[in-house]
């Protein structure tokens, strides 16, 4: 089969940021599979520069839109080691709370604005209102029980306001507490059936072995801080992040590329689910046994299922800490603390993966230095690499230009891509 | 369980704390017609020029209609349902129970709707707000209108008036200016004014062009063109600000008390009820102690001008 | 709705964003509870962060981010080109933003420090109005989902469309909040523009100014609150200058 | 009016009764300043043990249970070419324990205002009839004046009002339904020893007072000083924030606004607590503001508070508790201006004209 053609993608859609896709077919062969990031570079790592610790995680959280509470608290994980903070037990648990908030309602603005459209042949989920009214209702549902929890533990949802340097300037009333639970009471039944939906859904077949780095500290799901592993078996401490990463620049992305052991890794939810299985509550086990989903799953397209996995995993834990929290005083949110000299690095899982912050302060708590390696980055080589056997894998099945097309913006979809933030 | 000894009951009464100053809590529909207006229907528009028409309203509800009455001077607050709410003075006669008058000029974004709106809509009133031209008092005098621009627009209520009671007052006169002669409003009714009202009516110019053959210049030349007493006169004068002022300092040098020149002020009004406080000019408020004020009071005012 | 006797036209609207980081746009999808009758105000025609469908017929553009790179000039203009209504929307399309921290550094140093001075294309940060004419906008960072709605209402409807003039000291004193001064903090409420529900001070961190200043501030008063009240004159730089919005009032 | 005397101990168990069964607000310590010292507000409570019997003063006053800060006028209703209007202003009943003398006051200023003017405000009548107000006394703050303004003490406005005498609160009881509600517990009638006691802590609270006003005369001040260039040394330092009026117990000018809902079927008209401090109070269609300066609009809020404006009788409506002076971050309180204005009338008197009877 002689074909000849070009698959050139500017601005990919339906995904946060600017990016491009370029394939290249000559005589029916592969010849060229690219991803670009072309976002325009912020400097974050110069402007931080000077800036005070206390002032420091409210720069970061401008990095991104979507995932500003994990670059929150990622920063102020890295500053509070660095200044040898402890932040108090209440405080620890509304935080976590808060990224529970967004790391629901990413995934599901994800899964039913972003990616759902794909499945159901439709240029946005604006047509699929008209024509699955109760799918996009539960979508709606969960996405704003996350904007709720949010909003309640920091003040907003994007952008948060109340968690600072020493734990929280302010704690929710028992009040919005009692509304959030009510609220999650009533999510249960659009989480099922969103999970009904999705598994009419067919996922395109392709695996490609992969290496899924996340945290992991054994006791729990990992959201804040713990030890860098992967399915490789590679585990080291947080400060020692540059060793996971090996970050590296192409000629034809704004944004880095980072590798492992091998060629290229994968952060995200599937990595997550992939070194954490055994720590997923028996809901959260459920669910992805109806996907069928069992760890290790080198399917790049799992990432949409593992997804939803973790909003049944999120809404349990949130339950949970919310009695935590109820049962507490609410008092003891925030220590105060004196600046001093030092360097650290906070590790969290933000929704599309695991994210450092490194941070160096002087004595006067100024920050000094700092490094922010984003999840979206350390897919770029990834995405790049699938997009290459993807493509090669659609020749060889005899698709069109149009079905290949098709699936390799689905491939770059289901990473869930946060463009702008790689690009800080 | 709600231990009902402790609890208050809904829409409870609860007048003691009063002492002796109870509202009149009986009058309810007084208390009522304050803040839900009177529907009406747009019954015609009369374009006027560019930027203004006359919209004539009729009172949907015919026991309203027949209860609605004003003094000529009164104000409205006109609700474009959506947009809100403006301040404007009624310009009709007050004694056509059928329907009101509202002449208006395209400015903000109420004005702005209403002209768009169609024959037929409805929109809503409250009122009639405010102080009245004393018409009685004038009563076996001279009377000098003295309008500029859109000022025509609140002296029709007073000229009406006159024309329904012409025999109890004595020389009538009517000096209207604008700046250019497009912008001169009411000009179908210039003849019926003069030859039904008995009115002597002069016009004037600040910008002629081709087509204006009249006077020009500034509105107190035209009242070189008319002698009479000025102490047995009255006069009403309605403009903007600066036109009163001269207005008001040059009649005053004729001769006329000032307290027998009367002015409606013009201020942003949110209630028209005297408790925004958004129309205060001094210690008064320009809903509730005006907008009809005599030229003393106006002196005597904090800001009037 | 025609009960006035004339019909609103949905307004064709595209949505666009250049340097930053997109969470205004995505507060376009937030408030979920009025979310769909929001979207049936809008005919959207050109959405990237969420639809496929591109088409370049749109009467009022969402300007996101600011400029800084010479082909977002380019694209800029071509947008400005097509918009009756150009919106400036969020403090980095109105004030350059958090963005314009990095023009505090030579350009070369920033490289160096981010890119180990590989060759990059970028220049100091603009806002949209240093490039083309912006006709309305909406500041915030992120924007208030709430303001958004009103002023897209307004546009619609033909109806009153404004910001605030007062500053955020008004919204917070009615939320009953504790004023930050009082904690011994500097806050930009008493000078920021009012619109945002004083959610930050309302979260007990100081406003940041984000909407930039309000109509006809009193600065020389502020300044002098800060020495009386003896707290840091460079803590109330860095918070002037965090959304580049005072940048007028740095030097006085 | 009745009197009776209840232990400390029996009156919190009232006090718990009635919060527990109805929509009750309560002075509560929401936070410590920075110099160490509590700061109070109005919140809902749900049982007496929530309550601060022993506060100083609110830092914002009681009158958003009146005049809400956002309240709905009325909503349009669209339907195709035509619309209907609803007016709704009904009140659930509330509770608002510990209001002091001055908050009740200007409680009752604001019925003047609001409902013995020429249209009485149906929404503030509403809210007014349904509010069941529990006075207490206090020992008046340093910068407290209301004294000055004879402000600090109240005979009507309140269902019942607390003197604390010690062991004991001697209550006033202004309301059969506060009777019934206190009946249910131990009263005692006043003792010959009770009533000196509350006469001593009359007197105690009426000597506490450390800052004192003189307003005699001020109208006629405010008047001839309309022009003074005191307002612009105070409006100079003026933000504009409209601080004062969103805490001060009187201040009640608003502004309306109507706004379409989202789904474009109806519409609402609400009104919004202003100021006449803020910088487009007086702005009218077209542009014009008629106080574009500091001063004058600073000067407005005084001209208000203490010359009165002819709508009230022209009585003045500042009852004195200085919470705009506290809340004040440029540093403008009552007792400095009105200080500094007679200050520059009486200099001027003695300088400037001879005395009438040298002449």
């Amino acid at each position: 089969m002689n074909v000849d053609f070009n698959i050139d993608i500017r601005h990919l859609t339906r995904v946060e940021g600017h990016g491009n896709i370029h394939i290249a077919v000559r005589e029916g062969r592969l010849t060229e599979a690219k991803w670009a990031v072309i976002e325009t570079p912020r400097f974050f790592e110069a402007m931080i520069k000077g800036i005070s610790a206390e002032r420091a995680p409210f720069l970061t959280s401008r990095i991104c839109g979507i995932c500003s509470i994990s670059h929150t608290l990622a920063s102020i994980r890295a500053l509070e080691r660095a200044m040898e903070i402890t932040p108090p037990e209440t405080a620890r648990i509304i935080r976590l709370l808060a990224m529970h908030g967004e790391t629901l309602s990413s995934h599901a603005l994800h899964l039913f604005f972003l990616a759902a459209p794909d499945f159901l042949n439709a240029p946005s989920a604006l047509p699929i209102m008209q024509s699955h009214p109760e799918i996009v209702q539960a979508g709606l549902m969960l996405k704003e029980l996350g904007n709720a929890l949010s909003i309640a533990t920091c003040g907003r949802c994007t952008h948060p306001v109340s968690l600072v340097l020493g734990g929280l300037s302010k704690a929710p009333s028992k009040q919005r507490l009692l509304e959030l639970k009510t609220k999650i009471a009533e999510c249960r039944p659009a989480l099922e059936k969103t999970t009904a939906f999705f598994r009419t859904l067919t996922l395109p077949d392709f695996v490609r072995e992969t290496e899924f780095i996340s945290l992991h500290d054994g006791k729990s799901y990992p959201y804040i801080g713990g030890d860098l592993v992967s399915t490789d078996g590679v585990v080291r401490d947080e400060n020692d992040y540059l060793e996971m990463t090996n970050e590296y620049l192409t000629d034809f992305s704004t944004s880095k590329f980072t590798k492992l052991s091998r060629q290229s890794s994968a952060a995200g939810s599937l990595a997550r689910f992939n070194n954490n299985y055994d720590l997923l509550l028996p809901g959260a086990k459920a669910a992805a046994a109806a996907f069928g989903l069992e760890p290790v799953c080198h399917n790049p397209f799992m990432n949409n299922v593992a997804q939803l996995v973790e909003c049944h995993q999120i809404i349990e834990e949130a339950d949970t800490l919310i009695n935590w929290l109820l049962d507490d005083e609410l008092r003891d949110i925030r220590v105060s603390y004196k600046p001093k000299a030092g360097s650290a690095t906070g590790a969290v899982e933000a929704p599309r993966g695991i994210l450092y912050h490194h941070m160096e302060t002087d004595d006067e708590g100024k920050v000094i230095k700092a490094d922010c390696i984003i999840p979206t980055t350390q897919n770029n080589a990834n995405i790049h690499y699938d997009l290459h056997a993807l493509a090669e894998q659609a020749l060889a099945e005899g698709k069109s230009e149009q079905e290949t097309e098709k699936l390799c913006v689905m491939l770059v979809r289901s990473y869930d891509p946060c463009i702008s933030c790689s690009v800080h | 369980m709600p231990d009902m000894r402790f609890t208050i009951p809904e829409q409870n009464l609860n007048l003691e704390p009063f002492a002796g100053r109870i509202p009149d809590f009986q009058k309810k529909s007084e208390v009522m017609i304050t803040d839900k207006g009177y529907k009406c229907r747009i019954t015609n528009i009369v374009p006027l020029s560019s930027h203004e028409r006359v919209f004539q309203l009729r009172i949907v509800d015919p026991l309203e209609r027949e209860v609605f009455n004003f003094r000529p001077g009164q104000f409205l607050m006109l609700e474009v349902p959506g947009y809100g709410e403006a301040p404007i003075s009624i310009s009709s006669s007050t004694s056509n129970h059928e329907f009101i008058e509202l002449c208006i000029r395209k400015a903000g974004h109420v004005t702005s709707a209403l002209f768009e709106a169609r024959q037929g809509a409805f929109v809503s009133v409250r009122g009639p707000f405010g102080t009245a031209f004393p018409m009685a008092e004038m009563q076996g005098k001279n009377v000098l209108l003295i309008a500029g621009g859109l000022g025509i627009a609140p002296m029709r209520a007073p000229l009406f008036w006159i024309n329904d009671h012409r025999d109890r007052y004595k020389e009538v006169f009517l000096l209207y200016g604008a700046k250019e002669p497009s912008q001169m409003l009411f000009t179908y009714q210039f003849e019926e004014w003069q030859k039904v009202s008995h009115v002597q009516m002069r016009t004037i110019v600040e910008k002629p062009d081709q087509s204006w053959t009249g006077r020009s210049g500034m509105i107190t030349a035209l009242l070189d063109e008319f002698s009479f007493n000025p102490k047995e006169t009255y006069a009403i004068v309605c403009g903007p600000p600066v036109m009163f002022k001269f207005v008001c300092s040059h009649l005053d040098r004729m001769g006329i008390p000032m307290n027998r020149m009367f002015v409606s002020l013009e201020r942003r009004m949110h209630c028209g009820m005297g408790k925004c406080c958004r129309c205060m000019v001094g210690s008064t408020f320009t809903c509730l102690d005006g907008p009809v004020f005599d030229y003393w009071s106006v002196m005597n005012l904090k800001e009037a001008i | 709705m025609n009960h006035l006797g004339f019909k609103m036209d949905k307004v064709k609207v595209g949505s666009f964003d250049f340097t930053c980081c997109e969470g205004c746009q995505l507060q376009l999808a937030n408030k979920e509870s009025t979310l769909p009758d929001f979207l049936n105000l809008l005919d959207i025609r050109n959405f990237r962060e969420i639809s496929s469908e591109r088409h370049n017929d749109y009467d009022i553009a969402l300007v996101e981010g600011s400029i800084t790179r010479s082909d977002e000039i380019d694209r800029l203009k071509a947008i400005r080109a097509q918009a009756t209504v150009l919106i400036a929307f969020g403090s980095c399309a109105c004030f350059g933003g958090v963005n314009n921290l990095k023009n505090r550094i030579p350009q070369d140093e920033a490289i160096r420090e981010v890119y180990d001075g590989k060759t990059i294309d970028t220049m100091p940060s603009m806002k949209i109005s240093d490039i083309v004419q912006v006709d309305l906008s909406i500041p915030g960072c992120p924007v208030s989902k709430e303001e958004v709605e009103r002023i897209v209402i307004g546009v619609v409807t033909r109806s009153q469309v404004s910001l605030p003039k007062y500053p955020v000291c008004v919204d917070c004193k009615q939320k009953l909040n504790t004023c930050l001064f009082d904690l011994g903090e500097i806050c930009l409420g008493p000078i920021s523009r009012a619109g945002c529900d004083a959610v930050c001070p309302t979260g007990k961190t100081p406003c940041l100014g984000c909407r930039g200043p309000a109509d006809d501030i009193n600065f020389a008063s502020f300044k002098q609150l800060v020495k009386d009240k003896q707290l840091s004159i460079a803590d109330m730089r860095e918070k002037l200058s965090f959304y580049n919005g005072f940048a007028e009032y740095l030097d006085t | 009016m009745i009197y009776k005397v209840i232990s400390k101990t029996e009156f919190r168990a009232f006090i718990d009764a009635i919060v527990k069964e109805n929509r009750a607000y309560g002075p509560q310590k929401v936070d410590t300043g920075s110099n160490g010292k509590p700061i109070y507000q109005f919140m809902p409570v749900k049982s007496a043990a929530e309550i601060d019997f022993d506060y100083t003063v609110t830092h914002s006053s009681a009158k958003h249970f009146f005049l809400p800060y956002r309240d709905e006028l009325s909503h349009f209703n669209f339907t195709d070419g035509n619309w209907e209007q609803e007016v709704n202003y009904e009140a659930p009943p509330t509770i608002l324990i510990g209001l002091r003398p001055c908050d009740i006051n200007a409680i009752n200023i604001l019925d003047d205002v609001m409902l013995h003017g020429a249209y009485p405000s149906p929404y503030y009548l509403a809210r007014r009839k349904n509010n069941f107000i529990i006075g207490m006394d206090h020992l008046p703050l340093p910068d407290c004046f209301c004294h000055s303004m004879n402000r600090h003490t109240v005979n009507h406005g309140f269902n019942l009002f607390c003197s604390d005498i010690g062991e004991s609160y001697y209550l006033s009881i202004n309301s059969s339904k506060a009777y019934s509600f206190l009946k249910e517990f131990e009263l005692q009638e006043p003792t010959y020893e009770d009533n000196c006691r509350l006469i001593e802590r009359r007197k105690d609270i009426k000597h506490s007072f450390e800052t004192k006003i003189e307003v005699s005369g001020l109208p006629c001040f405010l008047d001839i000083e309309f022009d003074s260039p005191i307002w612009q040394k105070w409006g100079d330092k003026c933000l504009s924030c409209g601080t004062c009026a969103m805490v001060c117990p009187t201040c009640y000018c608003y502004s309306v606004e109507e706004r379409f809902d989202i789904d474009l079927e109806g519409s609402t008209r609400q009104n919004h607590l202003y100021s006449c401090n803020l910088v487009d109070f007086a702005q009218v269609t077209g542009g014009h503001n008629f106080r574009p300066k500091n001063g004058d609009r600073l000067k407005y809020r005084y001209y208000h508070h203490y010359r009165g404006f002819a709508a009230n009788d022209n009585q003045q409506i500042c009852v004195g508790c200085n919470r705009c002076g506290r809340a004040c971050l440029a540093d403008i309180n009552p007792k400095d201006v009105i200080n500094d204005l007679r200050l520059e009338r009486e200099s001027c008197l003695t300088c400037v004209l001879p005395s009438p009877s040298k002449t």
